[in-house]
């Protein structure tokens, strides 16, 4: 098989995929040993379109200057860009107000930076002061950088960092909502879509329960934001956290969407040129948001290459992204349960579940399946526990390996990966 | 194809039929070694003789076939040499390991551990292949002290 | 005039002007109306060679995978690009290790994570302790961001901001410095180049007396690192901090060097993927720098295009690019000094000073002189108070114009500017 | 030549001869409003008359040439007209600078100030244009007021 063989086939819901795989370069690439290559590893980081390279490039040879900051042409054309990557980001995800998207460097700095607002002893307002008593609330099924962020907050501050357990199914398990969201919760930070068992969580019942106790609401949607379409205000949260690099766009750029009221209630985060309104030596007034929060310079050009990266997915529509992933997911899913000896961590069915599946073998450890199928086949899967150890701890297991979906795949790689497993266990039988 | 030079024919032959697998009495020092990145374990067992001897090494894990490859490998070539000799190898083979696959092995000094020249190349399974060795080497130096 | 007749001239120190001009495409470029660009803003941020545009492009185009966590070959493959550029970098400034050099995403950030080390509760080693009764020592000289980022920490912890006054000639003021650095002082944070007066600063002195008193020295060096060879061996300083976008590298990458020992002395800043060890759902231990500060996926290809950066500076030569750069600025100095009603604020000669010249003209606000120089010429200057407010503030003055220079800069471009200079006091006269 | 768009004869007469300048008793209200960015400052009084007249509007301050020509010529806009004209004609210079350079201006209603249209194509400078008229609407808020 070369990867020009790769087809769109049917059961994929009618996206152009050959057209759109012509889009990413890399797609057709051959790796040492004359491999094609197979990526099934989007969940981690997605390929780049031309259109989103190009762009990229263009700015960087024509138009590049300092944002904010200058007056002159160059300065004018490159704000212009980046202002206008806001606009395009904000309708994307049906954000009430552009000055509501926050450009950070990844989803992880999004996360921190909301963590970081809350007890500050510089802030005042009572919906972020937390201390000895208070409580935040996140999940078994979240991501290291869901995590780890609550966890240096409550050390600072002396709160009590709590969490939804995960059913067997792969499902968070919110039996104990009422008592786990409570009066002493400032805070629930949740993942949309888990980045290994490929659910999709259920909003609503969390949120009421936090609406019902004045606690804030953030989601962790990296995983969500670049394979449906994801509306703010149909949500109903506080914050919503993503990435560029998993939607088509760059590495270094992220995104942080909040509510006004709150984002203007915090205290900055990072101090530096371009948040503020006015410095003297011993104070600083700041700047309104977002600016408040992109200290220094922001990362110029991968912002335009996130806006770009927008267009293309909108070009392409989510709503077709999504049907194409689940038709994949599907076909996988009924492919990898006639293997012997696999089970699948997570939902075995496509119901509230994106297009990313883990799954242990028998006998074999993951990093000797990803191993064996990149060596030999070129197919490039996730193995470990994908910066969500606690899930794995959960199941019992070290690791798993994972496949994921997205736009560019196709049938004939999920069969490419069905023949890889039964070659790894032949090797390792 | 370039797996066929990591996964050797003799790292497959020890991950199916590891050697000397399993805790043993009785034993001078026991360590308990985790790659937190992997979930890779190690527990392992030595015990030294007289005259500089090692008597045994005995141990029990889990892991991906390079780790419980290299576990066995390392039981045999360990057991029975001296402390000093099989230092010598734990030394060459981290220099081998570590050496982004530009060092070549003293296949003289390193024996069947040779073998795993080839995951020098993979820098994520570098620690797999070492996971046990550094145990051995630890657990050495325990027995050593309480001596 | 064309900018393809801006030609190199004799006098600035045998740099092959013409030739590094092919290299930035975006200088053959004419903005609207016809103008040439005549580009002089780049302390603001500089223009990038097509060797840094390309590594990045060919990057995304063919190897682009995400770092640290991938097993497959275009993992393997961008997290060797990825480390590289660390290794470049190390060497750039002369870091004994290269497990000393954090990638960030820009200088502000860099500041920032040291100044976040600080005072946190959670927080064990002696030399980041900081409470009431402690102070922070920066500079009057200061860019915002190596300002703000101390003002929240003293406001945070209830240390005392402390700065040295700066000469009528735009030099540090030391005279106090025995009083001002004492046994109070925890860190001391100075600007190694002022990105508006040119000024380069004395380290030694400064870091003599922050040793006599136990404090550490963190040097930021966003306006020298680009401009002359700097190694932090001879600097001798604990943290210095840097920025990709004004050293012909891409825009949302930055550095922090730091020693290893304080670097492992310090808790993490940004929690999430790749900084940890091992993570539960309760604690969490923590990797080694400098992953420990590289919470979450890094700003990959930015990192590798600030690597061909370093290659490139590094193929003209850093002691050539001084030499250029002092070349341009003596001849600067003295155009400009012969401009009727112009003053310079900042050193008048070329000694211990770069090539960054900021002046006022009598009666003719900055905005007014960088928008006709613009308008009417193309010459991109920068206007206002260049993030360092409080230095315009002890000049007296609520803005002025800056032009700074770079490799690719000529002779003939500041005739230019002189030009028209001329014709904004015609205009406003 | 852009800045010929930018820079009307008008504007730049207004800058060199700015109409009514110098802080002047009695007045109403004063205010001062600072653009933190750029240091553009202006300090400004109006005094309202009987009939709901603007009698007079005085300022001084410091800036580029755009805000101490806008303010200039809202001074000859708004001394002697009704509050609610002048109030119709900040809005509407509001509205025309805000626009991103996309606005059509409704020259019946900005007479002289129709000169800035240009200003609006510069971010960067429409806070400059703006100072002193916002100050304005300040000010005649604060005067009726104190009525
Ligand atoms: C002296 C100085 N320090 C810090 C910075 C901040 O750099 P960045 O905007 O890349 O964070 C700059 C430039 O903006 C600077 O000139
Ligand atoms: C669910 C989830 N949250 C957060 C992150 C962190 O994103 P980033 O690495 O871009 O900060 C990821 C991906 O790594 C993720 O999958």
């Amino acid at each position: 098989m070369t990867s020009t063989d790769v087809q769109p086939t049917a059961g994929t819901g009618g996206l152009d995929v050959e057209r759109i795989r012509k889009d990413f370069p890399i797609l057709a690439r051959e790796l040492p040993g004359g491999r094609p290559l197979v990526y099934l590893d989007s969940a981690n980081s997605s390929q780049k379109p031309v259109q989103v390279i190009d762009t990229m490039r263009e700015h960087l040879m024509s138009h590049y200057g300092n944002v904010g900051r200058a007056l002159h042409a160059l300065g004018s054309e490159s704000t212009e860009a980046y202002e206008s990557a806001r606009d395009k980001i904000a309708a994307f995800v049906g954000a009430p107000s552009r000055e509501e998207v926050i450009f950070t460097k990844n989803a992880s700095e999004a996360i921190n930076l909301v963590a970081y607002a809350f007890g500050n002893p510089t802030n005042t307002d009572e919906r972020f002061r937390l201390g000895p008593g208070d409580e935040i609330v996140i999940s078994e099924m979240e991501h290291h950088s869901n995590i780890v962020p609550w966890q240096l907050l409550a050390q600072r501050t002396g709160a009590t960092l709590r969490w939804f357990p995960v059913t067997d199914e792969g499902r968070l398990d919110i039996t104990g909502l009422d008592e786990l969201v409570n009066e002493r919760t400032r805070i629930v930070s949740i993942v949309h879509q888990s980045n290994v068992l490929g659910t999709v969580n259920s909003v609503s019942p969390i949120l009421a329960r936090a609406r019902e106790v004045g606690a804030l609401m953030m989601l962790d949607a990296s995983q969500s934001v670049p394979h449906q379409a994801v509306d703010v205000r149909e949500l109903g949260v506080d914050f919503l956290a993503f990435t560029g690099h998993k939607m088509v766009g760059p590495s270094g750029i992220g995104v942080l969407w909040g509510r006004r009221e709150l984002l203007d209630a915090m205290p900055p985060f990072l101090g530096g040129g371009e948040m503020i309104e006015a410095v003297w030596m011993d104070r600083s007034t700041y700047a309104p948001v977002p600016h408040k929060f992109e200290a220094g310079t922001p990362p110029i050009v991968e912002a335009i290459g996130l806006g770009a990266a927008v267009d293309y997915l909108t070009s392409v529509g989510m709503d077709q992204v999504k049907r194409h992933e689940r038709a994949l997911t599907a076909y996988a899913l009924d492919a990898l349960a006639e293997i012997p000896g696999l089970r699948i961590i997570g939902p075995r069915g496509v119901v509230a579940r994106g297009g990313t599946v883990s799954f242990v073998l028998d006998g074999i450890h993951p990093h000797d399946v990803g191993q064996i199928l990149d060596d030999v086949y070129g197919i490039a899967v996730r193995v470990g526990h994908h910066c969500a150890r606690p899930l794995h701890l959960r199941f019992g297991i070290p690791a798993t390996t994972r496949t994921s979906f997205y736009l560019y795949n196709t049938t004939d790689e999920i069969d490419a990966l069905v023949r890889g497993l039964h070659h790894v266990q032949k090797v390792f039988g | 194809m370039i797996a066929e030079s990591m996964y050797q024919e003799l790292i497959l032959e020890h991950y199916k039929r590891p050697q000397g697998r399993g805790l043993r009495e009785p034993y001078d020092a026991e360590v308990h070694h985790v790659n937190p990145t992997c979930g890779d374990e190690v527990t392992l067992r030595v015990k030294l003789a007289d005259g500089g001897k090692v008597q045994d090494v005995s141990y029990d894990g889990q892991g991906c076939s390079i780790s419980q490859a290299a576990a066995s490998v390392l039981h045999d070539l360990a057991t029975g040499s001296t402390v000093e000799e099989s230092l010598a190898v734990v030394d060459e083979f981290t220099r081998l390991m570590q050496g982004r696959g530009q060092v070549e092995a003293d296949e003289d000094v390193l024996g069947d551990a040779v073998a795993f020249a080839g995951v020098a190349k993979f820098p994520a399974r570098v620690k797999c292949a070492l996971l046990a060795w550094m145990a051995y080497k630890d657990a050495v130096l325990r027995s050593q002290e309480a001596m």
